[in-house]
């Protein structure tokens, strides 16, 4: 995508991401992108916000940028280290769940937010086979407000998903809630053109933002469903200040932002 | 302490002793982190075949047993490695090509499942997973099932809340309990009874262990029961769990272990290139592998040079600004 | 750190804030040892009432606020404390008088009732209790779960395991969540943001502090974040779950605490002695509770002596060859 | 109950209590006179016997006798210190539940194993109420081997229980299995006058062991439920080997032998 604009693609993304995260937010993040964000959340608009780990840390201080979930640099200077089945009964337990924001990514997702992380093709005997859930479906279904990230394409923005491995809003309207799913799933979207909420009614995906240069209409194109955009507007651009702390403080050497 | 409460033996003894063809195994570690390295390279190289593999993310260890083959059926949540490999390169290959079974959960239910085992329990409960494939989309046929005893006859249950909506849950899933025949892990400490100190996060290797049959423990350094009993409280494993204990210096390379040693990336980056080209793949493994006798003469391979520079700084517990990518 | 981190305040303060008339309660530690007793002594200052406690086996805690009558329902799997009180005295009174409403579980059962509360979950699963009177016989009855949204409509429940015979088991025993609105423990160290460490036995500490909507911490040491910081691996309890955070040393005095006294076995005779008649109880607790106006006055009546000869031996973390009777 | 043998009650009790402990057996000990019996079987008959506490503390050294599960001498170099549902999940867990063997008292007994420690009289409003449960219903429920300790006096065993607190082999026969619970249970039952045991068929109390001065006449009296006493042979009584090692190594201050 060409842009005439002080920021890269990425570089929006994350600030964009980064803005979701409040104050107080526990911040449960992988890594690449969304440990940037997460990153950013905390150098830019969240100081008190909490940047929390499936394999169990919690609030890691974080001196160099994690390669994976459980690179050995998240385990110093932690609150405390402990285990999966902590971790995630930290999100499943509604007194600390509430507080927990997730940043996902995924191959595939739906008009309700739905995601396959697992395969394309037939689950049995899949054309490509992807690494699978990890704890994406457990966060999906546990945690109040999910960040999505994504690259804006048709074969990714799907009318129905190859497998649903994580939950968003189902089929729509109370059919999450009738699973036995506690409200919550993937809340926005963050694409490499703008950014996508959900109609709290529906459940159905809707255009919240775009980014400049970037049209309601191209991004329709690049979206293999209906969706409605005529909530949509511009996007406020990464400021000069958002993006000096996310290149001068957060990403120095650009591992992730390229 | 009496002979029979020493468990120490060689690694390839242990091996030997408890890992058979077709038999249910966990390994420890998460990713690229303290898989027990030595007892994979040890399983590939003395050929055992068809074993049932149960996995949350075990990134290393798991595509090395199954790029030698070694695994016919695979329980997992999640095969990816860091940067070198988003998705397990072998695994993706087998998964597509219809060389091993896979059925699929998430970490948690993986987790639980190994927990309900250590708690002696037939399930445990979670809110998680409703609606999704995961539970509808099963690996194992229900005549695989029913012919073998060791494989739970249904994926997972959901039930309605007996306590009407309490905690504000209507309805839970169900995850069955594993029990493996063998678990292995690599830890930091170890003393000859078996009792472990793990440094730093444990991911699920404590529900392995105690859900499993068997336990061979693979340790960085083998130490003095008094050394372990002077801090218990850093003890999560106590010797009655355990079966076997080898020292294995480096045992979790390439994988990290922290405050000892880093992942090294760059035989991570040359695991996922070879493993893309069947030749080259083949080649690794003569190699790393086949071309070595044990753990200790497969690190002369991989050279001082690389083991000095994924060496622990003794402050973080990793290898500050090594050149990763 | 920033200001809404820094839960630091007066226990008078917690207490008034955290701690109401009907509140649903439960306070740390096991029979005598590490119970919140500075926490404890200024509830029944404060003259709290009707609490709904919920114990596994909090023995000198409980017998206290029982005897002051602060609690009209009460959780319970044991009610003793060492050798002083094989049954709580206090407690025994109050049931056999109908003083207090009582409902009995196994030690097992309130642990994972308080585990379950813990993991979001309406219930945990455990193979214990099937046949006895714990499952039948009832504290409470149907009309006081009804009329109280904060009790649970069924004291336990039975089910037939949904994996077959998976692990052994035909059927399975449920025992539902707590979630209590406050859970007060006395640890070694925290931190102002209400990180803990907890040496020797947390007994089920963490997960009443996990399963409670609000938590208070007191500790032996009020300690810098860094100090804990240093090893994340003794840190059980991470700032997330706290509420409030109050440094009391002694704080659990006259219950032990590991690594820094040892429980006062005359102050506990004293008690149980005074505990069987009702003159010698009031003037006990005039004397002890409401004769003082916080805990560090309390201790100056028990005296430097008393103190001196519970403090603990650094080798092996508890008074050693103190006369115990 | 006078005695012209050249030990106490006391004595005898805990060295018939020790020498059911097997080489390897994992003993799951309280206070007082089991905790001297699992130190006496260490001592004498199973060196590799492992004392392990409801609490969570395994093999712990024990320089001082504790007074309490809770005391603060167990947490002392013992090979892991845990908690409360660690400590039962070993021995609901079959794997190392087997190995455990474990030593209980109550205030009521019954023809089947069935223990008493809640309360006498009416369970809602109690002529006498005592300590509950604890751990004993949950290790009568698991461990396949039980010692229970008991004063020998009618009151105490009893027809019915007045509360059935921790299942031995609830009405007899298969019930036991039939309700739920593994085998285990209340398996020996050790007193001042004698041991006994139960049909592995009926699940009937039978008496296997009389003391020397201690005839099954005299159990029979102060047993309040009829009892077969044909299998019943008189007890080796405590050697001078365990004796000596009981008083000079176990208890030398006699806190717990009185």
């Amino acid at each position: 995508m060409k842009n005439h604009q002080p920021y890269t693609p990425r570089e929006i993304m994350t600030i964009m991401a980064a803005r979701e995260i409040k104050n107080g937010d526990i911040v449960f993040s992988g890594t690449g992108i969304s440990m940037l964000a997460a990153m950013a959340a905390k150098n830019i608009n969240a100081p008190d916000s909490v940047i929390f780990f499936e394999t169990g840390a919690i609030d890691s201080l974080l001196e160099e940028l994690p390669f994976a979930v459980a690179d050995p640099r998240i385990m110093y200077w932690a609150a405390a280290n402990s285990k999966l089945t902590d971790a995630f009964a930290t999100m499943q337990n509604p007194i600390t769940g509430k507080k927990v924001i997730a940043i996902l990514g995924a191959a595939q997702i739906d008009m309700y937010g739905n995601l396959n992380t697992t395969c394309i093709g037939d689950y049995s005997s899949p054309d490509i086979r992807f690494s699978g859930s990890g704890g994406g479906c457990d966060v999906a279904s546990f945690v109040p407000r999910c960040v999505a990230f994504m690259q804006h394409e048709k074969r990714k923005f799907v009318k129905k998903l190859d497998y649903l491995t994580s939950p968003g809003q189902l089929k729509g309207n109370n059919t999450r809630q009738a699973a036995g799913l506690r409200p919550g799933g993937v809340s926005v979207v963050v694409t490499n053109l703008g950014l996508m909420r959900f109609d709290k009614d529906s459940g159905k995906m809707y255009l919240d933002k775009f980014y400049p240069d970037i049209t309601p209409e191209k991004i329709l194109e690049n979206t293999g469903f209906p969706m409605d955009v005529s909530r949509a507007t511009l996007a406020v651009p990464p400021t000069e200040t958002e993006l000096k702390i996310l290149r001068e403080h957060c990403d120095p050497q650009r591992l992730i932002l390229g | 302490m009496t002979n029979h409460l020493n468990k120490v033996m060689p690694l390839k003894q242990a091996i030997e002793q408890y890992v058979k063809n077709s038999s249910h195994i966990s390994i420890g570690g998460f990713t690229l982190n303290r898989n027990p390295m030595a007892a994979v390279y040890e399983i590939i190289r003395q050929d055992i075949k068809d074993l049932h593999l149960y996995a949350h993310s075990n990134g290393t260890g798991l595509d090395e047993l199954i790029g030698a083959g070694c695994i016919s059926k695979l329980e997992i949540a999640y095969a990816g490695n860091g940067k070198a490999a988003p998705t397990c390169i072998r695994f993706a290959r087998a998964v597509q090509n219809n060389e091993i079974l896979v059925e699929d959960y998430s970490n948690y239910m993986m987790s639980l499942r190994f927990m309900a085992g250590s708690m002696g329990l037939p399930f445990l409960p979670t809110l998680s997973g409703f609606g999704t494939d995961i539970l509808t989309k099963w690996g194992f046929s229900k005549s695989i099932r029913k012919s073998d005893p060791k494989i739970v006859d249904e994926k997972l249950a959901v039930m309605d809340n007996p306590f009407g909506d309490w905690a504000g849950a209507s309805k839970v899933l169900l995850v069955p309990a594993i029990n493996p025949d063998i678990t292995i892990i690599h830890v930091q400490k170890a003393d000859a009874m078996g009792t472990c100190s793990i440094q730093g996060l444990t991911f699920a290797d404590i529900e392995q262990v105690k859900a499993s049959k068997n336990v061979i423990v693979t340790c960085e350094e083998l130490v003095d029961k008094e050394e372990l009993r002077q801090n218990p409280d850093l003890n999560q494993i106590p010797f009655i769990h355990v079966s076997a204990v080898c020292h294995a210096p480096l045992g979790a390379y390439p994988s990290a272990v922290f405050g000892h040693y880093d992942y090294d990336s760059q035989y991570l980056r040359k695991f996922a290139i070879a493993a893309k080209n069947p030749d080259e793949f083949k080649k690794y493994q003569d190699k790393y592998i086949y071309g070595v006798k044990n753990h200790e003469s497969f690190l002369k391979i991989v050279g001082q040079e690389r083991i000095d520079a994924i060496k622990a700084d003794p402050r973080t517990g990793y290898s500050v600004n090594m050149k990763r990518d």
